[in-house]
């Protein structure tokens, strides 16, 4: 994992419509930005950034990439995120929402062959506060401090980091899953990633009904992660199925209707209690329990 | 999103998964055209489960019986829906029933086969006799009879019964399916297989790649659809008395939270999505702004309507512009109950001087924009009964 | 197997790569009831290539121009062939004319896309602008842009080219194709594209699986078939006077060096196989050997027949009764010249003593069996001048 | 590679036709074979082989596989030998004829992953003689001896062998590599095995018109081959472009009418003469040149 200030990133579809959006904001931000790619654009310059129109060929010219973020539409992930495993670039970033899973099965299957990280799809990207702007983040949300954000949201991200930076507890790094069923990473390795980061002291979970992946999560921490994890969980009062585009498991739980007890808020309330994790209830409530888990680890 | 088991059973056939002949039945005078033999099931066509104890499914022997269940299926609503059409189809003699599916798993992240030899009614009764398969690379016909051993099966039954399970996965790869599932898949006294009743699920976001698919669900309006490929506005109705409009599905979920925790009780949202749909880019927020509040005050008994955004590339003045352009075109007889709005981003204090003049109270924090809400929200009002909870859309500009 | 233009061009059609709007012409009338607007090209249908400078592709103005031309063409031979049909297609304003093909690399062992921005008739001036890129991992069209770009490509015809050689892939892949050629693929001068030649050559030993080819290709014969999937017993035509019938490729192959070596001129010859052909396995080899024979002796002139079989699970007493019963078989007017049999295997003296009583000499030894054969043959024999050098073949019992 | 005596083999399809054929021609022969596999049969026994319903449930029975030799009819080798590498066997023989390239090429992206060596398919398989009968050579051709023998046809490598045998020579090993335009292993790969190959004092090289690949096995034993090749070239007589089952180079010389002499009797021979490698013009030639290598390998 390196997103670090003297990392190289790329941008696959530099010339889309969310491309030419947010690039500026990006580089704004002091993104270390090298190249874009958009087949057909090559040769031109986009926001200060020259455009190629293969991923190879921007290599070429730039040298060396760390970190492909793609902004292309989405039936068309699938070929950026090969593309850009076969000229062997390890970090891969997907925002856009709407990504079939089963080009993500492809890309994933790719992706441990290589051991290439994917962050998304249907995500807002990475930011590392002060720094780096990967994706979508609203830089006013934010503030460069020592808590690490774990979401499956993004929207909702914004909103906890607001929260924190409003109380004026700084963020190391935020990343968002992305709200599908099969994204690329999941909570156990960015609680892993975020472990071994110097720069992170405590860690704030978001998660939400809906898939299994707070219970593995949960079990993971009390396994595996030492630093303090502070838990946020959205969408206890929605009626029992209703789908909220982050469709998470309940294509499973339909299957001949079996009445597993999997992605309920009360299965992931148990797993965070058995992890002796903290959940705040709001997510005006974060900031206490943070700064708590932060004077703990300082002392 | 569901297809009906008339819809599933197209599919199968067209990927040479047994099914039996079938007819589709629009209204009950079309059993006088019957050409499949008697004796046949009627069955209705509904995307809920469990239609068979409440009597969605009867066996006739001649017509006029025929004529007669029909008209009775048609009249008997299923968890609450009447179906559109039913199915008519012949009978088969199963000795036994198996169960099967193919589905992607979360965690994994791959397609996984399901299978069991306790199928039909007895599925539930007998999960310790679920089997399952991950297809963790490239799938192959052998797949399928790995998962034909683990359900304990022999001789030519593996072979017959993973041919069913190798269509099924080539059908799910094939249309970007979510689920196939085979429930019963009938096994006769010769051990030839029929699937008697089927489900699939179509992926919402692949749907637009998927043109045959489009076309084929096309014809019978389904509730189920959770994605737009089109990025049309979609409501979602409740039973309360607050609106919400909010920007992300994360966001959308702890407003409905934070406001069913202070006893309010929403009565809709729409959910205008996150920062990173194609199909509506932030430039058309403000379009999609209206469009939502239109849909939004299309319910009745609404005290207040809570709007919460945050993120986006659209300035908060640009948000309070779309609100102020949807309350400025209102028919002067129309009613609009008041409004609280919650922004975060550049330009809030125009925003807030804009909507002030509108009597409108714009917050920076989602905690006051929740508490405001439900004072104005807290004389009850009561509910038209009876009022529809399907879903609205309306397909973006 | 290769098929003709008008059917390469039907399945690109099918998979969307653009053609221009043809007409298949069976006989000369049919340009009556044309149905695109003149100017108007007619070409030859041939397999061969080259058919341009020879006259065997016409620009016709009118309908009494058009048939006037199909007539010529319909009787000219194009390297000894007549057309059974011709295409009648609109006619199109190249500003330039590219080369694509996909085809499998035998030395990388996977899929291989070639292009070159030299196409039509420049492509073999040109050779050195050829570029290739190979699919070494699943495809995904930036392969098809990879190619694009080492053309030299620009622009948005990077990915219109592209888009187009994704097509011709997936075509490839979906029917089993061994080849699919564009040249040219004409661009207009607003950069749009037409494949206005085309060439498809169908992997014989998968038409067993593809029948819409197995379909598309029934209508006419053609010559190119190199594998039978129905293990036909197939007979090549050469031009001498000694009959030659083997088991495998390798063996056949050496036994018409050896007599070639010896001055020898093989007349035909038939190859029965090796010994993993599942279509024919060894326990029907009896009632091939007989269908070779039978198959061998239609050609006229023959002074010899050399039998050559080595391995199988037949033993030598077998094949020799099957030779044996081909002869006994016989009309008593018919002639069959001397055969020389050489066997290696189980039961060889009984095969001799069998064949010795009719006046068949067996060998165990190869370069003995060619010497006999060369001694039988040396009085020439004239071949029949203007004989036909197509292949026959039957379907095997 | 190891295919001797203490290796195990399964036979898949060992109850189709050719399994029945040929499994007790090598069993008699002291082949190995451990299980056999054919859907739906298991539970059978045939040639006193074990058969199983799947490779990993023999394996669990049986014990660990170093080879398999695959049987089935061609459209089904690609599913047997991708459930054969998925249950990690390294070594795979094919013997049908007619098993589309296409699938082929499936094959061997996932056996160069996961370094399987294949052999085939159109091929007879591989014989150590006097051990182990992979295929369909006719045992009564062979003589167990210290020449290796390589081959991309069936017939011409039991003729070429039996002429060695008649003449007193006894082969090491004898490999058909496969008639086909996509096979499995290449003339290399088998050089580099028989040079390292203590039994193996000298190689024949059994060629063929079409291809490249006795152009490509000249150079490659010119650089790093020190063993004695002889080789064998068949088909010079043919018309050029006859297909002949084995059809090579064939569609890739069509291409655009491209008139490169490749896989032409003059390009092969002019390699063969480059590399100083010796040519016999007729099978009854070799076994003098082959003992003239031997007599000098063994000074």
């Amino acid at each position: 994992m390196s997103f670090a200030a003297e990392s190289h990133v790329l941008v696959y579809g530099i010339a889309e419509p969310l491309g030419s959006l947010y690039v500026p904001k990006m580089v704004a931000y002091g993104t270390p930005i090298v190249a874009g790619v958009s087949p057909g654009y090559g040769g031109q310059v986009v926001a200060g950034i020259p455009v190629f129109d293969l991923v190879e060929q921007a290599i070429e010219t730039v040298g060396s990439i760390d970190t492909v973020l793609i902004l292309v539409p989405p039936y068309e992930v699938l070929d950026a995120a090969l593309e850009a495993m076969a000229a062997e670039i390890g970090q891969l970033i997907l925002i856009a929402e709407g990504v079939p899973p089963l080009d993500m099965v492809q890309i994933l299957r790719e992706a441990e062959a290589t051991e290439t990280l994917v962050v998304g799809p249907n995500s807002p990207g990475v930011i590392v506060p002060g720094e780096v702007l990967l994706g979508t983040h609203p830089a006013e949300c934010y503030l460069p401090g020592s808590v690490g954000l774990i979401s499956r949201s993004g929207t909702l991200t914004y909103e906890v980091a607001l929260e924190l930076t409003r109380a004026g507890i700084g963020q190391s790094i935020a990343v968002g899953l992305g709200g599908d069923r099969i994204v690329g990473s999941s909570f156990q390795q960015w609680l892993q990633i975020l472990e071994e980061d110097d720069r992170t002291e405590a860690i704030v979970l978001i998660g939400e009904i809906g898939g299994e992946s707070e219970e593995m999560a949960a079990r993971y921490i009390a396994e595996a992660i030492d630093k303090p994890v502070i838990a946020y969980l959205a969408g206890y009062s929605l009626p029992k199925g209703q789908p909220m585009g982050h469709v998470g498991a309940v294509v499973t739980a339909k299957i001949a209707g079996l009445g597993v007890d999997v992605g309920t808020i009360d299965s992931k309330l148990t797993a965070f209690k058995q992890a002796k994790i903290p959940v705040a209830d709001r997510p005006s409530k974060l900031p206490k329990l943070v700064q708590q888990a932060l004077d703990k680890v300082r002392t | 999103m569901d297809l009906l088991e008339y819809q599933a059973k197209e599919l199968f056939n067209q990927v040479g998964i047994p099914v039996l002949p079938s007819q589709r039945i629009d209204r009950p005078t079309d059993l006088k055209g019957l050409r499949i033999p008697f004796p046949v099931v009627l069955k209705s066509q509904v995307y809920t489960g469990a239609r068979g104890k409440v009597g969605g499914v009867r066996f006739v022997e001649n017509t006029i019986d025929a004529i007669a269940a029909a008209q009775a299926i048609f009249h008997l609503p299923i968890l609450g829906k009447y179906p559109k059409v039913l199915l008519a189809e012949a009978k088969y003699n199963a000795d036994r029933e198996f169960y099967l599916a193919v589905t992607l798993d979360n965690a994994t992240r791959r397609p996984v086969l399901l299978g069991s030899q306790y199928g039909g009614v007895d599925v539930e009764s007998h999960l310790d006799q679920m089997r399952q398969v991950v297809v963790d690379q490239t799938f192959s016909p052998f797949y399928a009879r790995r998962l034909a051993l683990m359900m304990g099966l022999q001789g030519k039954l593996i072979s017959s019964v993973s041919a069913v399970i190798e269509k099924m996965y080539r059908l799910l790869v094939e249309r970007d399916l979510d689920l196939v599932e085979i429930n019963p898949l009938a096994v006769n006294v010769n051990e030839e297989l029929m699937a008697l009743d089927g489900k699939i699920t179509v992926n919402d976001a692949a749907l637009g790649r998927q043109p045959a698919l489009t076309a084929l669900v096309a014809a019978i309006p389904n509730p189920t659809l959770t994605y737009m490929p089109n990025c049309g506005v979609h409501l979602v109705e409740l039973e309360g008395n607050i609106g919400v409009l909010c920007s992300g599905a994360g966001l959308t979920m702890s407003t409905l939270d934070l406001l069913h925790k202070a006893k309010g009780r929403p009565a809709n949202f729409v959910d205008l999505g996150g920062d990173y749909r194609h199909c509506c880019p932030p430039n058309v927020l403000q379009e999609r702004v209206k469009q939502g509040l239109d849909l939004i005050t299309q319910t009745k008994g609404l005290k207040v309507i809570m709007v919460n955004m945050l993120g986006g590339a659209t300035s908060c003045l640009q948000t309070a512009e779309a609100i102020a352009a949807f309350l400025k075109w209102q028919p002067a007889n129309r009613t609009i109950p008041p409004l609280v709005v919650r922004l975060v981003g550049s330009e809030w204090a125009a925003a807030q001087s804009l909507l002030a003049a509108m009597e409108i109270p714009v917050y920076e924090s989602m905690d006051e924009a929740i508490a405001q809400t439900i004072g104005l929200a807290s004389t009850a009002v009561k509910v038209q009964p009876g009022q529809s909870k399907s879903s609205l859309m309306l397909a973006s500009a």
